[in-house]
């Protein structure tokens, strides 16, 4: 069975189709790219399976779950986690303060422990420490933790809003535009990065992208979306040549 | 049923009074993005000039008023200029509102060193005396029957004025979206201005037919109705000019309707609870378009 | 960079503090050579024309005693301080004239702010003598005396007036249900009403937020058919109240307390809307007594602005202080405690003819004895009723 | 001996507010003592403590949660009335001491409470429509305290929103709360160092929840509202966690400041938005999010236009001028260079001459 199983998938906003009849299926471990021209519907698709916007009608599954409706924080400790095209990070906190927010699930103590910092505060927080830098560890940011997130250059800050949602402990990780803004370097960088997530917590990944560098050169299937609907999927390589695709990605001018 | 009508035209008339205020409160805020905490002062001392010109100097009330729009105007203009513009682009939003708090205080003392705290009596400015109808049974008085119809004709002109012609039409670019309007080629300081100098010269006319309806002048008379007047902004949908309209227009009767037939007392806390519900109902407010922030 | 402003900031402010103990650290009470007395009061906000009267006033009866020798030979010194209306700042005021070397307090000017002042002038038995604190707990304590009429006396009194005189049958109130001096005029007025001949037929209140539109509790009144519409209430909102009353029509008999005095001195005011209001007062600006000639005029020719109540009050408080001084021979240098005492009995002993009233004297309840004149208003002027 | 000093920052700056706190109570408790203060400072030491208090409180709000509120007058106003009205209700009946920390707590729950209530509504508003209708709530409390009667004898309590004579109270009631005159006799129980305890506690907790789980979810919210969501915090719970307690705390002043004056009334002088805005005015002014600075600039706005008494009627305007030049100075982005231009030339010119 499918990790993710996205049946007819449809939202309309005041009688335009933004999203229609989508489905998606993606399998556990996979590494998934949704790819589609500008105003095609792939954030869209992302918002409604986080549950931002409520689908018009279709289902979501996750694991054999309805998870359809849920609200975005619900998804979340259903075991959906994200990135957003414009970062967003809460930018005046630190660097590891981002990270132990994201933990906030895994540990917890009572608000009169926190407001007299007796109790299980003292542990609780240490653990927590621990946890956070672990995390960083992976993506390389354990040596800023204190430093304040919007002061990170901006590659690191795409880095820290991936180790952010992966220290929610996800089932599956949604990447919306990782490598927007980066230079090739650091585009060959966080395409390690993915890779060494995927493989190391086993992770199920799937990412929307431009650079299609990128998607080919990790992505072992995809979507292409056009106009709110799905277009063509399948391997990545068979999908990149079909010559719809490259139509839709160039125009019908040619 | 006289007394109902009765209470209704006095809505209107208070109600229209509120909208002209709350006009200035929409375009500012729409425009510039700020709460001109010091708006209702604005009113305060167009109040005064007229006072100063037509009570004491003797001058025709239209002379009057003519003068407090232009020096009301500079007023305005010069505010923007010295204590808000510096600080548009402020790390917090905040700094403004507590600068225009400060203006506030500043203007309120000011007016209390020049004119003292005595009440003044003001001199209507609508020498007509209004409408007798039903044996007199129904009173409209003059003044009302200029609030109203002076409060439709602002409406319909500032309407004309936004969408007709190009300076409005930068306001319009400017309300939406600041940096695009700048891109645009749109002189953002120049259309700024130009909002605060409306505001301030409807501020002048709203202090006219406040002091003319209700004749009694401190240096805080401008503090509660310019409150209101921000609820009734609020109401409407900040930012919407027909917004602006009929909250006032809501306000001013719910007010008056209350206090006939519930508690005098207790009207302002009607009022506001009015204004609580609505929210809850429609967070935007009437006529506002609530604008989801993009993902 | 935040810091550094905050530092001078902070700096500034703490140099402005010292500046402040230092010249606190003067005399406490008693101990000088002449009578300091200080005048609580609103000066600014919305009330700051009770308190700049009071303060005028006083100024004036200072000046003309000092002129005329002083009290007991020696000079007497007045300094005011605002209180904003508000009791907590009343008692910052009080301390701040403390700290002056007050010896004998003049206020506070309004209800509230008098309770609260009074609280610490008691705890340092301190002479208080409120000139327009009305509300019954402004002189609780011994040390408090009060030069106008009680809220509570004055508010029998007009029902009994109206009553007995038979001036009306059917009575429409409106009061300021945020201010202590009108609900409480307006609750004894409604209790001794039962009592008399005529009917209460509405009964409308405004707050202190909503104070500029009263058509609505014209309008009830006039629905009620009141032939007289009782205003317990300041004349700002009183002379608001007759002009919207005459646009709408309605033209009953206005009788008023002590507050509407003032009302045919509001800058600008057609005084013809308020031809034939009646009111209890114990002061009218247009009297033809020499004192209050004398009065009205210095106080015009100073201040540009026509007194009211309170500053006829301000100005009898400060005689009265005048005659209990020297009735028990009380002196700059008595220490604060025994000058309380010594005034407090002197004040029980004096008789005085003031502006408020003629042979006004006082027993131990801090309450005044005086007659209170019904004045009319005709022609523009106040006229003592029959 | 390591092991003592290796706290980490954030409890230094913790314990640096607390010292700053303590040393100045001790510095004017013995200028007190020593006949040094005058009792116009005197009398500001409570007022001023319980202004700072609020402001605390509103930071957590404004600072912290990062929504704007207008009405914590309002939730003082409750603290002060439900306080004053205990306290009325039992004088004599238990120990001063135990009589007054009850009032607190009670005082402090209601407001809570208070805060609790109307966070439901106004918590999914957004920005300044959430300010005004926080302003809204402060007024409708107290315009409905200053519109009350309440009055209690032996037949229970007894309200009325008429006038005193509609109680319809036995003769040997009390009566409680006397519509706009409001509540008199409430005993004089604060004291400026119970006033800096709860300053002191009001600090611990706010300071404290600020570096705890909780204050990480309610700071992630006013960061980013989305991002928070999507991490899986609960935005409403957090939300009205961080109102509620900020409401108690203004409630807390309240208590204090009911049990420091002989007359309470629910006026706009004590409890309108005027006062909302007079906090505000410290809060922005301290520092948004700096709990510290709202203690500092409470103390010192407080007590500036009190010290600015000798100006006379001048002293309003020149506080409104300071407080225009200030935010400029402070904020207006233009201004921010040329101070750092200036001190970056003199900071060389010090160089230089050392050199």
């Amino acid at each position: 069975m499918a990790l993710l199983d996205v049946q007819n998938l449809s939202i309309t906003f005041g009688g335009l189709h933004a999203v229609d009849d989508f489905n998606l299926s993606v399998e556990k471990g996979q590494l998934y790219g949704l790819i589609g021209p500008n105003g095609a519907g792939k954030t869209t698709v992302f918002n409604l399976l986080t549950g931002v916007y409520k689908p018009t009608s279709g289902k979501i599954l996750l694991d054999g779950n309805d998870i359809t409706g849920h609200k975005s924080a619900e998804i979340n400790r259903d075991g959906i986690a994200r990135t957003f095209q414009n970062i967003r990070l809460f930018h005046q906190l630190s660097v590891i303060d981002n990270v132990k927010a994201a933990l906030h699930g895994s540990f917890s103590y009572s608000t009169f422990e926190a407001m007299f910092h007796v109790g299980r505060y003292a542990t609780t927080e240490k653990e927590l420490k621990e946890k956070a830098l672990s995390i960083l560890r992976v993506f390389g940011l354990d040596t800023v933790s204190e430093i304040l997130s919007s002061n990170l250059p901006y590659g690191q800050q795409r880095k820290l809003e991936i180790a952010r949602a992966m220290a929610t402990g996800p089932k599956l990780l949604l990447l919306d535009e990782p490598a927007a803004g980066m230079n090739p370097n650091e585009t060959a960088e966080l395409m390690e990065t993915i890779s060494l997530i995927r493989d190391k917590f086993d992770m199920t990944i799937l990412l929307i992208e431009h650079d299609m560098k990128l998607v080919s050169g990790i992505c072992e299937a995809v979507t292409v979306l056009n106009f709110g609907k799905v277009l063509s999927e399948g391997n990545t390589k068979e999908v990149l040549s079909d010559p719809e695709v490259i139509r839709a990605y160039l125009g019908d001018d040619e | 049923m006289m007394s109902f009508l009765t209470s209704l035209v006095n809505g209107l008339s208070l109600g229209s009074i509120y909208a002209i205020i709350a006009l200035g409160y929409t375009m500012v805020y729409g425009i510039a993005k700020m709460l001109n905490f010091a708006h209702g002062d604005f009113i305060m001392v167009g109040c005064y000039i007229i006072f100063v010109f037509s009570s004491s100097l003797g001058l025709p009330p239209v002379l009057a008023i003519l003068l407090a729009v232009v020096l009301c105007t500079i007023l305005g203009v010069t505010t923007e200029r010295v204590a808000y513009r510096p600080l548009r682009n402020a790390a917090s939003p905040l700094a403004v509102l507590i600068t225009a708090i400060g203006v506030s205080y500043f203007l309120e003392n000011m007016a209390l060193l020049i004119f003292g705290a005595d009440t003044k009596s003001f001199t209507s400015v609508v020498p007509w005396s209004g409408l007798s109808l039903f044996n007199g049974e129904l009173v409209i008085q003059g003044i009302t029957v200029v609030t109203i119809c002076i409060s439709l004709l602002i409406l319909a002109v500032l309407q004309l004025f936004v969408h007709k012609t190009r300076e409005g039409q930068a306001m319009l670019a400017v309300s939406q979206d600041r940096g695009a309007a700048m891109l645009m080629g749109i002189d953002v300081n120049k259309t700024i201005t130009l909002t605060f100098a409306i505001g301030s010269a409807l501020a002048a006319v709203a202090g006219a037919l406040l002091a003319s309806a209700y004749p009694s002048l401190t240096p805080y008379t401008g503090a509660m109705p310019g409150i209101k007047a921000f609820v009734a902004a609020v109401l409407g949908g900040i930012g919407s000019i027909p917004g602006a309209m009929i909250g006032g227009l809501v306000l001013g009767i719910i007010e008056i309707l209350s206090r006939t037939y519930i508690s005098s007392q207790l009207a302002d806390a009607i009022v506001f609870g009015i204004l609580v519900i609505v929210l809850i109902v429609r967070p935007a407010g009437i006529l506002g378009k609530n604008i989801q922030e993009k993902v | 960079m935040k810091k550094v402003c905050s530092v001078l900031l902070v700096v500034a402010l703490v140099s402005t503090m010292l500046i402040g103990c230092g010249g606190a650290s003067g005399s406490k009470g008693g101990g000088s050579d002449t009578f300091k007395i200080g005048v609580i009061g609103p000066l600014t906000g919305g009330a700051a024309a009770y308190g700049t009267a009071v303060q005028y006033a006083a100024q004036i009866a200072v000046d003309e005693i000092n002129a005329a020798g002083g009290i007991n030979g020696k000079q007497v010194e007045l300094k005011a301080e605002d209180d904003e209306l508000d009791a907590q700042k009343s008692v910052n005021a009080y301390n701040s004239l403390k700290d002056w070397g007050m010896d004998m307090l003049v206020g506070s000017v309004t209800s509230a702010c008098s309770i609260a002042v009074s609280e610490e002038s008691k705890n340092d038995n301190m002479f208080q003598l409120t000139p327009s604190g009305s509300a019954a707990d402004c002189v609780k304590y011994d040390n408090v005396f009060r030069v106008c009429f009680s809220d509570p006396a004055q508010g029998t009194a007009s029902a009994q007036y109206i009553g007995e005189h038979g001036i009306a049958s059917k009575v429409g109130v409106i009061y300021d249900s945020s201010d202590v001096y009108s609900s409480g005029i307006y609750q004894t007025f409604a209790e001794e009403a039962a009592n008399q001949s005529f009917e209460i037929v509405s009964a409308e209140a405004f707050t202190a937020d909503s104070k500029t539109d009263f058509s609505v509790q014209i309008q009830k009144a006039k629905d009620a058919g009141a032939e007289l519409v009782f205003l317990p209430i300041y004349y700002t909102e009183a002379s608001l109240i007759l002009q919207q009353a005459n646009t709408m029509g309605y033209k009953p008999i206005f009788f008023g307390c002590d507050g509407l005095d003032g009302i045919l001195g509001v800058e600008n005011f057609d005084t013809s809307l308020a031809e034939g209001a009646m009111l209890l007062t114990p002061f009218a600006a247009d009297a033809d007594d020499e004192l209050t000639k004398k009065f009205v005029k210095t106080f015009e020719e100073k201040y540009d602005v026509t007194p009211n109540q309170f500053g006829a009050d301000a100005y009898d408080a400060i005689y009265a202080i005048k005659a209990a001084a020297e009735k028990e021979n009380v002196t700059p240098d008595m220490s604060l405690s025994d000058m309380c005492e010594a005034m407090k009995k002197g004040i029980t002993e004096i008789s005085l003819d003031g502006l408020t009233g003629s042979g006004m004297t006082w027993d131990k309840s801090g309450e005044p004895t005086k007659g209170p004149k019904a004045v009319v208003i005709q022609n523009g002027a106040y006229v003592s009723a029959q | 001996m390591k092991k003592i000093f290796n706290i980490s920052k954030k409890s230094a700056g913790r314990l640096t507010t607390y010292l700053i706190v303590i040393a100045a109570w001790a510095i004017l408790e013995i200028m007190l003592h020593t006949g040094l203060m005058s009792s116009h400072m005197e009398g500001l030491l409570v007022p001023m403590t319980y202004y700072a208090i609020v402001a605390v409180g509103l930071n957590l709000c404004v600072g912290i949660l990062g929504e704007l509120s207008l009405g914590h007058a309002g939730f003082m106003c409750v603290g002060a009335f439900s306080g004053a009205i205990f306290s009325l209700l039992t004088a004599g009946k238990m120990p001063d001491g135990l009589r007054y920390l009850l009032a607190l707590v009670i005082g402090v729950l209601l407001s809570a409470l208070a805060g609790f209530l109307i966070g439901i509504p106004v918590l999914r508003l957004n920005g300044d429509y959430l300010a005004i209708v926080t302003l809204a709530f402060g007024e409708i409390i107290k315009n409905i305290i200053n519109a009350l009667y309440l009055g209690v004898d032996s037949k229970g309590l007894h309200l009325s929103f008429e006038s005193q004579a509609a109680l319809n109270m036995d003769p040997d009631g009390q009566i409680l709360i006397n519509g706009a005159m409001g509540v008199t006799g409430t005993p004089h129980d604060s004291n400026f160092t119970i006033a800096v305890i709860l300053l002191l506690l009001s600090l611990v907790i706010v300071q404290n929840f600020i570096d705890s789980m909780d204050g990480r979810a309610v700071m992630s919210i006013r960061d980013n509202r989305i991002a928070a969501e999507s991490i899986g915090i609960p935005v409403t719970k957090y939300k009205m966690l961080a109102f509620t307690i900020s409401a108690a705390i203004a409630g807390m002043a309240g208590v204090i400041f009911s049990h420091n004056i002989a007359t309470l009334q629910s006026t706009s002088q004590y409890f309108g938005y005027n006062v909302s805005i007079m906090i505000l005015v410290y809060v922005v002014l301290g520092g948004i999010g700096s709990i510290r600075g709202s203690v500092i600039a409470a103390a010192i706005l407080y007590l500036l236009p009190e010290l600015l008494r000798g100006l006379n009627k001048y002293r309003m305007l020149i506080y409104s001028i300071v407080l225009i030049a200030v935010m400029i100075i402070n904020w207006a982005p233009g201004a921010i260079e040329k101070r750092t231009v200036f001190l970056d030339r003199i900071r060389k010119g010090i160089k230089n001459g050392a050199a």
